[in-house]
C-alpha cells in the first residue's frame, strides 16, 4: 500500500472544520471545510407549507436544495440547477428525512439549504453532513445524524474520501454513501463506474467505516457548542 | 405520483397487509417482474424506436443522432443524451402539476445506468475529432406510468439505441435524411445494461413495483448491472436499508442478469 | 391523370392501421399509423377542472394537446413546443368540441393528449383523426365524429392526403380539413399556399369526400371494437 | 379575452338578438368594416412603422432588419419573424394572465397571410447566399385590443413593411445605423396580401368583430387573399361552417379585396 | 457658451408634442413625442388585485412597466425585459406612487404601462412625464405631478434633456430626476458617471429647474383637453 | 421583503417612534455603520472570493474569469457581470416567492457603484481586440439578509475582485484551471469605489438600516462614491427628498469616504 498523493491513509479522511451557527436568522446552521470543500447549510422551520395542497397531513414536508455557487468549480458555473442538482437535491432530503421525526410536524415544512462554495470530490456528502449538523443546531427532534462520505477505488486501491484527483483515475470509482447514526442505516447510496460486485460490497463497507469517523467529528462539534452529559446519541 | 387518488391510498394499505405476508396483490412473487414485452423499429422516421410494455407501464423510446460539438474534456468523443418526459398521453396531471422532478430522477437514473456500462465506444461517434461529433438522443415517452418507469424507460432506451442505424454525412458534415451507414454504434455487446429496481414495503424487499406498490414504499435502490458488475446505484425515498439489506439486492440483481440480458439482446431485428 | 410516386389513385388514402384502448389507464385511447405518420392519442375525463377559475359553468373545456415527439421528423425537434404546435392545439381542441356534447359536462375539463410519433405530412388530421376515435372509445356522449385528411395539389393534379414528398413540389397546396360525420360540417380547415379560388373550393370539396372515407375507416374501427346492430351514428 | 366583465357578457346577448335581425349594435351592416386609419414612417427609430386603427383597436407595428444566417433548407433567401403582444397597454390581465395563446394564435394568422402572397423577394434578403441574409422583425404592439386582432395585426405589418427601408452595411456586413439602401424591400406590388375575418354570430356571417361580438361569435374564419386568389386560411373556435357557407366567406373576401388593397398601397408615402 | 448641435440653448428642452386620451379602453392613457422620444402610457384601474395576498391594507399598489419595443433601438431588442427594465420599473413606479392618492384606494391595484416606442436618450423621464399625465387623464385623486427630465454635462457644459449624441461625449454624464409638482420634492434620481459632487448639486439644481418646464408643459395639455377655472395644482 | 413577519412590523412601530427621538434600538447614532468584517482569499475554487459580515447581514462573492466576446461597441474591451441572489440559505421565502425584483434591483445598484468608478482597466481585460477578452463574473449569494444587502453586496463585490487573480491562457485561448498570471486585474487603486445607502425614517436621514428599520423606511438613496466624487445614485422607495435632503446625503457619503475606501483597500491579502 502506496501512500496516496496527499499523503493521506486508504482509510484516512481529508481535513474538516467546522463552525454552527454561523447564519444568525437561520433556525440552524453550519459552515463546513473539509479538504478543499467548503459548504454552507442553513435549516428553516418547521413552518406552515403554503401552498397548503403540498402538505402532508401526516408528516413534515423535507425541502432540500443542493446548490453549487457559479464559482465553486474550474469553469464558471450557470446559476440554473442542472438535471444533476435537481437528482442530488431530491436524494439528499430523503436521507435526511429518515433522520428527522418529521412525524412530529404535520402539514409543516422544514427547508435545507446547502450551498458549496469551494468543490473537490464530495461535496453531496460534505453537503449533508452539514445539513445534518445544522437540522441538529435548529434543536429538531431527531432519529439521528446522517454522516456520509465517499467511499472508492483509484490506482488499484480502496480508499475513503477521494479527492478531484483520485476520481479522475483510470479505474475510479466512487460511492456516495450515507448513514444513519449511531443505527448505521444506509440512507443515500449513490454509484457510477464499473466495478465487480464483491468489490462493490467491500467499498460500502469500507463506506461505513468512514461514515462512522464522520459521525465522530459530527459528534465533536455539537458537544463543543451544546455540551452534556455523555453522548448525543446514546 | 400526482394522479393518486383516494381509491389508491386505499389500495395501497390492502397492499401493505399482503405483502407482510409475503403475496401480492396480483398474484406475482415478490422478486418476480410483470409480462414484457418489446417492440423495436416501429418508427419511420427515428434512427431507432423501441416500445416497452412492462405490464401496464409503456414506453415509446426514439433515437435521433445530431451533430454537434465534443466535450472539451473529451474532445475525441460522441456522447449521449437521455430524456424521459411523463407527457400527458399518460396522465393530464404531468402537464398542469409541479415541475417533473420525477421525470428528472427516472430519466437521469435511466441514463446511468446506460451511460457507464461501456457498451458504446464513444469514440466511434466523433466525426472529425476535436471539431465534430454524434450526439445520440434517447428521447422516452411514457405512455403510461404504472409503476418502476426507471427499469422501463431503460429498457426502452437500450433497446432503441441497439436498433440505431447511424445516418450518412455529406461532404459538410450535415445530416443526409433516411440515409444510414453500414455500421451500428459498435455496441459492446458483451456489456448489455440491465437496470433493476427495488422497492421496500412493508419492509420486505420487491422487485417491479406497480403504482400502487410505489405508494406503499417508503425505500427505492436502482442497480445498473453488467454481468457480475455494478455500473451504477441510486437509492431514493425516505426509508433506510441494512447493509445486508443492500448486498441482498446486489446478488439478487445479479441473478437476474442473464433473464434481461437475452431479452434485450433478442429484441434485435 | 398520371399514378402518383406511391402508386396511389389521386382519391386515394394512404393505408391506415389503428387500434383503440391500447393505453390502458386513459379513458379512452388510438394508436394510429396513416401512411408513414404514427400517432398516439388519449383521452382522460372529464373531470373537476383546476384551478376553478378555468372552469366554464355551461360545459366542459376542451384541452387538446399536439405535440411531435423530437425523433418524430427529419433532424431532432426540440421537445419544446413552437408556436406552429399552439397554434395546431387550440384549433384542433375546437374542432373537436363540436363532436362532444360539452354542455353535458359544466365546470369540467376533457384532457385529449395526441403525439406525433413519426411523421410524413398530414399529422394534424391523422391526429384529429385519432383523437376523434379515443373519444368515442372513452365513452362520450357525442354528435358525431371527426373525421380529417389533407386535401391539396401537387404536380398539376387535385389529390388526396398528400405524402411529404408530395408537399414539396412546386406548385404544391396542402389544405387540412375536419368535417363533423356524418353531418358533413366542416369544423377544421387550414391552408397555406397560392391557389385560385375555384381551384380552392374544388380541392375543399374534394377534401369532403377524403373525410368521408375516413369515416368509413373509423366506424369500422369503433364497430370492431364494439359491435352493435346498426350503424353508429345513424 | 380576459379583459371581459359581466356588461360585456350582457352587451354580447343584446348583440346575439341584434345580429339575429341583421342588424349590428353600432350601425354597421353585417359585412361591414369599422373606420379604418392608417399612419406609416411616424417612429424615427425603427425601420418601418405604422399605425393601424380599426374601429377601437389599435395595433402599431415597428421593423426592424437583423443580419442572422439562413435555414439550412433555403441557404439564398432571407426570412421574416412576425410577432404579436397584446401588450399591458391594451390591458393590464394580458401582463398578468394565462400564457397568451390567443397572441400566438393572432400572430401566426397575420404571419400566414403574409409570408405566402409572394409579395416579398425573399432572395432579395440574401447578404452572402448560404451565410448571411437579413431577417425582417416585425414586432406589433396591440394598444387598444377592441376585436379583429388579426386583420388589425395583419395591416400593421403589411404597412410597417411598404414603408421600410433596408440598412446599409459596412464591409464587416454589420448594419450603419441610420444609413440605407435606396432599394425597398422589393415588395412585388401585384401581390399586395389581405386578411380578411369572419365571425359566425347568431348563424349570421359577419365582418371586423369588435371584442363584444367576438364573445357572441360561435365559429371564425380567416382568409388570406391576393386578387381571387387564396394563401392562407384558418378556421377557429368551436362552432362549425357549412360548404356553402366557405364558398360564401371565400367569394366574399375575395370581392373586399380592391378596397382594402388600394388601402395598404395608398398608406405607402 | 456655444451653441449645441441641435441648436438648443443650454436650458432649452426638445420639442414636445402630446396627446391625451389616445387609448380608448383605458382608464387614462397619454401618447407623448419629445425630441425624437416617443412613448405612449396608459393607466387602468384602481381595481380589486389578485391574487389577494399581493394586497396592501392601507393603500393601493401601484404596477409600473417601462418597455422598450424591439424596434424602439438601433439593434433590434429582445421583447424579453431586461434587468435595466425592471429597475426603471421599480423606481418609476415608487415615483408616481408620491404623486397618487393611494392611501384612498386599498387593496386595490393601479396598472401604469408605458412602451417606449423610439428611444433617443431621457426615455425613463418621458415615460415618467407621459404616465403622470395618463393617471391625471384617469382621473386619479394626484397630490401633484411628476415632471421628468434629464440633467447632465457634455462637452463641458451643463445642459438640460441631453440628446443620444450629447450621451456619448467623452465627459457626459445624465441625471434622471423625477420632481413632484409644485411640492418640488424630489421622487426620482438616477445617474451613472463620474463628477463632483459640487457639480453634481449644481446639475440636480438645473434639473428642478428643468422639470418645471416640464410642469408648465404637463399644465397646458390637461387644461387644453380639462380646461378649469384657474390652475390645475394651485 | 418576503419573511416579515407581524413581530417585525411591532418593531417597525417602535423604532419609528425610537429614531423620531434621534435614537436607533441597537444604540447606533442615526449615521452609524454596523459591525463590519471582511475575510478575503477563503475559497480554493473562486479566481477570487470574499466574505462580507455587516452586523447580520452576511454577503459571499465568487470571482470567475470567463473568456468571451466583447460588445460590438467596445471591441477592445473585457466586462464585468455583477449578479446577486437572495438564496434559500438567507430565507426560504426567496426561493418560493414571486420573482426576485429586489435581487435584481440591489445587483444592479451595487454593479453601477462599481461600473462607473473607473476602478477596473477594462481594456486590461482584453485578450485578442475584438475577438476575445475575459468577462469577470461577481455572483455575489446573500447568506444572511438583515439589511442594507446594496452597500454589503458592493463591499463584497469590490473586494472579492481586489483579491482576484487573472488566470492563464493556453495557445487556444483556453483557461488553464488552478494556474494565474502575475498580474491583477490593472485596479487603478486611487479609485476605490464605495456605496453608501441611505434610508429616510420618521423624517429622519439614516445609513446601514437593518432588516426591520428598512420596513420602516419611506425612502432610500445609494451613492456610489469615489472621493469627492459621484459616480452613480439611485433614488427608490415611494417617499420624497427635498434638495436639501439630497445635498446633505451627498455631503454625508463624501464624509464617510476615507473610512471605507481604508477597510476595502484594507481586505488586500
Amino acid at each position: 500500500m502506496t501512500k496516496r498523493l496527499d499523503g493521506r491513509k486508504n482509510d484516512e479522511l481529508r481535513p474538516m472544520k467546522v463552525e454552527l451557527g454561523v447564519v444568525k436568522s437561520a433556525d440552524g446552521s453550519c459552515y463546513l471545510e473539509w479538504g478543499n470543500n467548503t459548504v454552507i447549510a442553513t435549516v428553516h422551520g418547521p413552518r406552515p407549507i403554503f401552498p397548503k395542497h403540498l402538505a402532508n397531513s401526516e408528516k413534515a414536508v423535507v425541502d432540500y436544495r443542493y446548490r453549487m455557487a457559479p464559482f465553486s468549480v474550474g469553469e464558471r458555473k450557470s446559476p440554473v440547477p442542472a438535471k444533476r442538482d435537481k437528482e442530488i437535491s431530491l436524494v439528499s432530503g430523503f436521507s435526511l428525512e429518515s433522520a428527522i421525526q418529521v412525524e412530529k410536524f404535520p402539514n409543516t415544512v422544514i427547508d435545507i439549504d446547502t450551498v458549496i462554495l469551494s468543490s473537490n470530490a464530495g461535496t453531496r456528502a460534505a453537503a449533508i453532513t452539514a445539513a445534518s449538523l445544522a437540522c441538529a443546531d435548529a434543536g429538531l427532534p431527531m432519529n439521528g445524524i446522517v454522516s456520509a462520505v465517499a467511499s472508492g477505488r483509484a490506482n488499484g486501491e480502496f480508499i475513503l474520501d477521494l479527492t478531484k484527483e483520485e476520481e479522475d483515475a483510470e479505474d475510479a470509482v466512487d460511492t456516495a454513501i450515507g448513514v444513519l447514526m449511531p443505527q448505521k442505516e444506509i440512507v443515500l447510496l449513490q454509484m457510477d463506474g464499473f466495478v465487480k460486485k464483491e468489490d462493490w460490497k467491500k467499498m460500502i463497507s469500507i463506506g461505513l467505516k468512514g461514515a462512522e469517523k464522520v459521525y465522530d467529528f459530527q459528534k465533536n462539534a455539537l458537544l463543543k457548542k451544546y455540551p452534556v452529559d455523555g453522548d448525543i446519541n446514546e | 405520483m400526482s394522479s393518486i387518488n383516494s381509491v389508491d391510498l386505499v389500495n395501497s394499505k390492502e397492499i401493505l397487509e399482503s405483502i407482510k405476508l409475503g403475496k401480492r396483490k396480483d398474484g406475482r412473487d415478490l422478486l418476480e417482474y410483470r409480462n414484457l414485452e418489446i417492440k423495436t423499429g416501429f418508427l419511420p422516421s427515428a434512427d431507432g424506436s423501441s416500445w416497452v410494455k412492462l405490464g401496464n407501464t409503456e414506453i415509446i423510446a426514439g433515437i435521433k443522432f445530431v451533430v454537434g460539438t465534443p466535450y472539451p474534456d473529451s474532445p475525441d468523443k460522441g456522447s449521449m443524451s437521455l430524456n424521459l418526459e411523463l407527457s400527458g398521453l399518460s396522465s393530464p396531471n404531468f402537464i398542469t402539476g409541479p415541475p417533473q422532478i420525477d421525470a428528472v430522477e427516472f430519466g437521469r437514473v435511466a441514463d446511468r445506468a446506460i451511460r457507464h456500462a461501456n457498451i458504446i465506444n464513444f469514440e466511434d461517434l466523433a466525426i472529425v475529432p476535436g471539431e465534430k461529433v454524434f450526439i445520440a438522443f434517447i428521447d422516452c415517452i411514457a405512455v403510461n406510468a404504472d409503476g418502476n418507469l426507471i427499469d422501463a424507460t431503460q429498457l426502452a432506451a437500450i433497446t432503441a439505441l441497439m436498433n440505431a442505424k447511424i445516418p450518412k454525412l455529406d461532404e459538410n458534415y450535415n445530416i443526409i435524411l433516411k440515409e444510414y451507414t453500414d455500421k451500428d454504434i459498435s455496441m459492446n455487446l458483451k456489456n448489455i445494461p440491465v437496470s433493476i429496481t427495488f422497492d421496500k414495503v412493508a419492509d420486505k424487499i420487491i422487485l417491479d413495483s406497480n403504482q400502487v406498490e410505489e405508494l406503499a414504499s417508503s425505500a427505492r435502490f436502482s442497480l445498473g448491472i453488467v454481468g457480475d458488475t455494478v455500473t451504477s446505484c441510486h437509492k431514493t425515498k425516505g426509508g433506510v436499508f441494512s447493509e445486508e439489506e443492500i448486498n441482498f439486492m446486489i446478488d439478487t440483481a445479479v441473478g437476474k442478469y442473464a433473464e434481461f440480458s437475452k431479452i434485450i439482446l433478442d429484441s434485435r431485428k
